[in-house]
């Protein structure tokens, strides 16, 4: 919804093409999804002209207080905004009040802090509803009678890890003939993700399908599934769209995947901060959306510009 | 040579009195039921082969190694040392010949390890080190006995192979109250050094404790020891008194080619 | 002091001798914090930001939880000791005392009290393990590792503790006099820990015990007894290193403090602190903590990414113990 | 064979003495080798789907990179020194090998070769901080971890290396006569370091230096030299592991093997190697990696949540060690 | 007592020699400018007060500690022995006055250890030891020295104090071609091991190895020693002829209540 501009105390508009610096902080660095989330906001600086991003996060997103220190330390350096993913929402409420206080505007993306300060934006999809629609893409492509499911999830603890396992489960319960029979954590490693889906497999003969809820876990279960030779006949939805993700989904491997636009997020996150900065313009939250992927809309436009991002054909509209 | 009879104080118990003991290291037996006597006021020189079980039995004297099987009796009452605090607070205070020091702490800290000086009044209640007297104690105790060490607060580490030494046997003798026990305390030392460890030992027998000393040195023993107790595969081999037999005599029940003990009692 | 008389060594006179021997205690920390004034002298001219209050208390109260909680380890390494489980206790009491003021309603410092509590447990675990249980001291803690994170989850459903009072955030958060809390909590812990470590009975038998376990046993030291209470006190300092944690975040994360062991062994390593026991101080622990945060927190002002970071904090490490080993060898070899 | 009389020592027979001291040399490996059978036949009841050729087979690939690294550990551990380094050199060999695929179609024997090479660069660097920086290993490894994976992320710009030919999986999922290729190599890497360590002059001095690093230098032993070249050794069979990690997920992994030097640390121990020198044998590092992986695959099997794991695994760790030491301690003063 | 002119054997340059060596340790100068001479074929002692800097001067002959200042010479060339590895080369083997053994490994690979014995043709190129020779080998060596060890194979640590420096003599003397330095060898020795270990040093002498021995035991000094180098505070004191002198002015020269140094050369 729309979110009303916070009156800075210093309420200085920057010199319309006056040079900006931003620090966009992900939740952690090193993974497919973030790379993309900093060629949005690169590809946004680039575009408006004369903006550096200062590019920097943890290595692990469960390192909560590592990233309210970063934030921390970002405020310290005055830089003129601040563009970020919490790691965890209520631990981060009070970095970026800490901001907020120090004059410097801040705008989430991918994950907001509870409570949202008013005057500051969300760039987010809802991870929720999202794991929730991927529980109903795993039983329409499971079709009726009864199967076993299991989950992979990443990292047990972590806020993103909660909200899609939550959401996947209790779009499981709208589905009685199916059976979650096994949750294991990848910790966000495609060789532990493979490591406990062959032992899943192994435990569940009969199993039917498996949602595995990112970008490494998503790996691990195809490698895995594609060892046993089981390829095409264990259903795989997954979270995230990295280029063997993606090849997985090709060459039927993988069902669906459950894409977010990290690429608007890190877009938005500059592009809207910059013209706050300059313009005074509103900073209002968005929903980035989320698409769902399958064989058969792969190859339509609007898909191939989520899958593949580029600044000359931005996913931003 | 002769084989001695129990000494004229022998009504009175002896002060530390081992039985039978027996200690196993995996396959090997190093004490196959070895006895031990020590009499108040008398210096006992223990003496035997390399290998012979002399410090294992010290060992089992000291609480560090529990026995086996076997006894030991403090004045005559059969006591259990299983640790070296057991030992201790029978008044038996041992210096090992592993020396058993710590290299990190000066020479002063392991002069009074285990039993730091704190500082008087509440302060000392809450384990605060009265660090000053304890130089000073260290100083004096290693004066006495003539040792020379750079500094009181020297680390250990730092210390020449005699000088450690010293150290060790200045400990013991300052804490003995009953039984000091002696694992080759001069091995490292250096002639004038050995001549004041003699000295002290034979201060402490004046005092009235007893003082159990190993060495392979037969002249040393002969000149400083009451009586000598031979240790040989284990087990006692022959008990002597020192005024009545040569190193000769002394090499014999070492090695075996002649002695059997007597079996007193 | 000493009146005894050296031998081959020559004196040089008692003060000389006295300043010396300070000196080589304090070479660790000298090389530790050299390397301290010269980041921070750098920083100050690199990064117009570094040099102010904001920052520098900021630093404070970040190294705050690494500070305490290496100090804990430090007292652990000096026994010959290590404690890879601080991380998961850290943030299993930082858990129970979140859990306590949300959902039985204690005030901050009865739930303080409660994380000391935990610490002290898990501490009193590692001790009995190590020593009844005669398990060395690596795989002990390295199990308490691996059981306390799986308590923090199953305690918590792996789902961090929301939803506290803005008073929980006093210790992480608070100041007092304009100085951080955290800073002061930090500041009194160390030299708590200094204190006890070179002045009481403690802590001349927690580095005899480090130096030569068998002969402090032979000393008399009841060192079963004794290297417990060293890790219960340890995990009295985990306890509140974890509780402040928690309130800077103002919830319990129950993945907090993941290689925070590595992190706190390097501060007291880099401070002089040896693993093979028997040596190590307070002073230059803190200076470690201290040196690793700067690194950090100049990166981001001078715009390294983190990659780089860790490239560089690999190097400071190397280079603050490559210095450290060269002095004292020199300080050995030539006087 | 000895010729020379026992003095104290009650001779029991030169056939008995010889067979306790195998013993003796076993009493780890058999306690942890029990526990191993132990939890075999207990998952084997448990759960239909455990014994089962697949099933054993996809453990055995499991461990293979697990098992191949703790051996590299366990070498490393003789001398009295520690690799945390392993975790970021598997997960650098690992990625530069599949980007020399990628990027410059090298076949996979070649990328392989390049991995190694990786390894064995990382181990020598670790050498020469060690020996001729004298950094103890602790921390000589730890920078390197820091470094490396910073290394990773450089290079790799944080992202996976992906787009491999199918060829590259050989090392991982290929098989040879129905057995998984890595299962074999780990056989091989078995024998071999097991071989070198007990049969070779290497071996020996590996031994020497992590028993008395003095004595082996007095001894004339180049100690500078054998160390760095054990540590080059581990490093090239660090660097197999990492490419076998790769080829496995058909792809280089800038996050692979963070914390994998506890779990391989943990095997090592477990399987009776000290982390105070001289001692460990590889026979025991294998089987002390399979006891683990064995509990990870049982727990999944049994549909046991991590969190429970954590705690198993924690328990597991304990009793091998526990049970290791108590019998150790009874063979040494009961015979 | 009377200082010594250089042996007959003057005008053939000493084995092994030190000039003016210093040595500090921190703060320390355990040598201040220490001499020291060895000819062909002779057994020397070396004696001193405990801390005189006995066992420092050793180590700075055999490569362990290089000294400050100073020099080194074997046959009169001057060498550089940074690492023990060169002593060894030039043919000093020495037994440390703390034993420098491994103590996890067994006593026939510590007697080997550096020296390894491989397996013949290709399998010994690749490193393959052969252990049947060096249990063998090492058998038939203690035997030679009299020393009484369960079995070759029983790893040091448990063995006992004289038995660990029974392996250690043993050790430097089989390997030893030119010069055998030995720090107090027979401090932890038996009387009969002690007797063997002094024939052992005979025979070397008699084979044309020279001998340093480093010893607190003055009658031992005077059976079996040549010659007598007293160091006293890091400094050559006294150069004596053994077969001239008493205990009494042996004990003199290092407590320095006589005895000048004469500066020969
Ligand atoms: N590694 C070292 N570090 C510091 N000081 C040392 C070291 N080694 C020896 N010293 C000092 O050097 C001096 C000489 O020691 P050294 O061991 O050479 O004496 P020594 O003549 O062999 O004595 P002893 O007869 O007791 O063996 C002593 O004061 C000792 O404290
Ligand atoms: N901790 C131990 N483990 C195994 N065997 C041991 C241990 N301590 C001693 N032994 C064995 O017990 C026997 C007796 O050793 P002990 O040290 O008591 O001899 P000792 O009489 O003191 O000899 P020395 O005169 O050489 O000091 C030896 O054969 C030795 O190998
Ligand atoms: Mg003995
Ligand atoms: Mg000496």
């Amino acid at each position: 919804g729309g979110v009303e501009v916070r009156d800075g105390g210093d309420g200085a508009t920057k010199d319309a093409a006056g040079p900006l610096k931003l620090a966009v902080v992900p939740k952690a660095v090193g993974a497919d999804y973030w790379n993309t989330v900093k060629a949005g906001a690169e590809c946004a600086a680039q575009r408006a002209g004369n903006v550096t991003v200062q590019w920097d996060g943890v290595t692990t997103e469960t390192d909560v207080e590592g990233q309210v220190n970063l934030i921390q330390n970002f405020v310290t350096k005055k830089v003129d905004g601040i563009v970020y993913a919490a790691t965890d929402s209520r631990a981060l409420a009070p970095a970026t009040d800490q901001a907020l206080g120090a004059d410097i505007p801040v705008a989430m993306i991918d994950s907001g802090t509870s409570p949202q300060p008013s005057g500051v934006p969300l760039f987010a999809t809802d991870n929720r509803a999202s794991a929730v629609e991927a529980a109903k893409l795993l039983a329409t492509e499971l079709g009726p009678g009864n199967h076993d499911v299991a989950l992979v999830e990443f990292q047990p603890g972590s806020q993103t890890n909660t909200e899609r396992v939550d959401g996947f489960k209790s779009g499981l319960a709208q589905f009685p003939n199916l059976k979650l029979v096994g949750q294991q954590p990848s910790r966000s490693d495609v060789n532990e993700a493979r490591r406990v889906t062959e032992n899943i497999l192994t435990a569940n003969p009969n199993l039917a399908g498996i949602f595995a809820a990112n970008e490494p876990s998503v790996l691990g279960a195809a490698q895995a599934i594609q060892a046993a030779g089981k390829s095409g006949k264990v259903v795989i939805i997954g979270w995230d769209a990295a280029p063997d993700e993606v090849a997985g989904l090709r060459n039927g491997q993988i069902s669906a995947l459950v894409v977010q636009n990290p690429f608007k997020m890190g877009y938005f996150g500059v592009d809207k901060m910059v013209k706050h900065l300059r313009d005074k313009a509103p900073l209002a939250s968005a929903d980035t959306g989320v698409t769902f992927v399958t064989k058969e809309n792969i190859d339509s436009a609007e898909i191939k510009a989520v899958l593949e991002p580029s600044c000359a054909n931005p996913p931003v509209q | 040579m002769a084989d001695v009879d129990e000494r004229p104080s022998a009504e009175e118990p002896p002060v530390l009195e081992a039985r039978g003991i027996v200690k196993r290291f995996g396959h090997v037996e190093a004490l196959r039921g070895a006895d031990f006597t020590v009499h108040r006021g008398e210096v006992v020189a223990l003496i035997g082969d390399n290998g012979a079980g002399k410090s294992t039995l010290i060992k089992t004297l000291s609480g560090v190694h529990p026995p086996d099987e076997g006894e030991i009796r403090v004045g005559g009452r059969p006591v259990q040392f299983s640790t070296p605090v057991d030992a201790r607070r029978a008044g038996v205070e041992t210096v090992y010949q592993d020396l058993a020091v710590a290299d990190d702490l000066s020479v002063a800290a392991n002069l009074y390890l285990g039993r730091e000086i704190l500082r008087s009044g509440p302060l000392g209640r809450l384990g605060l080190l009265d660090k000053r007297a304890m130089r000073q104690g260290a100083a004096a105790a290693l004066d006495e006995l003539g040792v020379r060490i750079p500094r009181v607060t020297t680390p250990i580490a730092m210390l020449s192979g005699g000088q450690r030494q010293c150290v060790a046997v200045a400990r013991a003798i300052i804490w003995a109250t009953n039984v000091v026990i002696l694992d080759e305390p001069t091995a490292a030392l250096g002639v004038v050094q050995t001549g004041r460890v003699l000295d002290v030992v034979r201060r402490a027998r004046d005092a009235g404790m007893s003082v159990v000393l190993v060495s392979h040195n037969m002249p040393q023993v002969l000149e400083i020891a009451d009586r000598v107790e031979v240790l040989r595969l284990g087990r006692r081999a022959a008990r002597l008194r020192a005024d009545e037999v040569t190193t000769d005599d002394l090499v014999a029940a070492m090695t075996g080619s002649t002695g059997t003990e007597r079996e007193d009692r | 002091m000493s009146t005894v008389e050296t031998t081959a060594g020559t004196q040089r006179g008692e003060l000389s001798d006295w300043f010396r021997e300070r000196i080589s205690h304090a070479v660790s920390e000298f090389t530790a914090a050299t390397a301290l004034v010269v980041l921070f002298i750098a920083l100050s001219f690199a990064s117009p930001y570094f040099l102010t209050a904001d920052n520098l208390f900021n630093i404070g109260a970040q190294t705050a939880v690494i500070a305490i909680i290496a100090a804990a380890q430090t007292m652990v390494i000096i026994t010959k000791g290590i404690d890879l489980s601080v991380g998961s206790v850290a943030a299993l009491a930082g858990v129970v005392g979140a859990m306590v003021v949300r959902d039985l309603g204690f005030p901050l410092w009865a739930a303080t009290a409660v994380a000391l509590g935990v610490g002290a447990l898990a501490g009193l675990l590692n001790g009995l393990l190590i020593t009844a249980a005669r398990i060395p001291p690596f795989i002990a803690t390295l199990g308490t590792m691996s059981v306390g994170r799986g308590l923090v989850f199953i305690i918590t459903g792996a789902v961090g503790v929301y939803g506290l009072p803005r008073s929980f955030q006093l210790l992480g958060n608070g100041e007092i006099l304009g100085i951080p809390f955290a800073v002061v909590i930090t500041a009194l812990v160390a030299v708590g820990v200094a204190f006890l470590l070179s002045q009481t009975r403690f802590g001349q038998y927690t580095y005899a015990m480090g130096s030569n376990l068998e002969a402090a046993r032979r000393s008399g030291i009841r060192v079963g007894r004794h290297l417990t209470g060293v890790y219960v006190l340890a995990g009295v300092l985990v306890g509140l290193g974890g509780m402040i944690a928690a309130s800077r975040v103002n919830s319990g994360q129950p993945n907090y403090g993941i290689s925070l062991e590595l992190d706190v062994i390097a501060a007291a390593v880099i401070g002089g602190a040896s693993l093979f026991g028997g040596q190590g101080r307070i002073v230059g622990t803190i200076i470690g903590a201290f040196l690793i945060a700067l690194v950090r927190n100049g990166a981001v002002l001078l715009d390294i990414s983190i990659h780089y970071q860790q490239v560089i904090v690999g190097l400071i490490i190397w280079a603050a113990v490559y210095f450290d080993q060269y002095r004292r060898r020199r300080l050995e070899s030539r006087g």
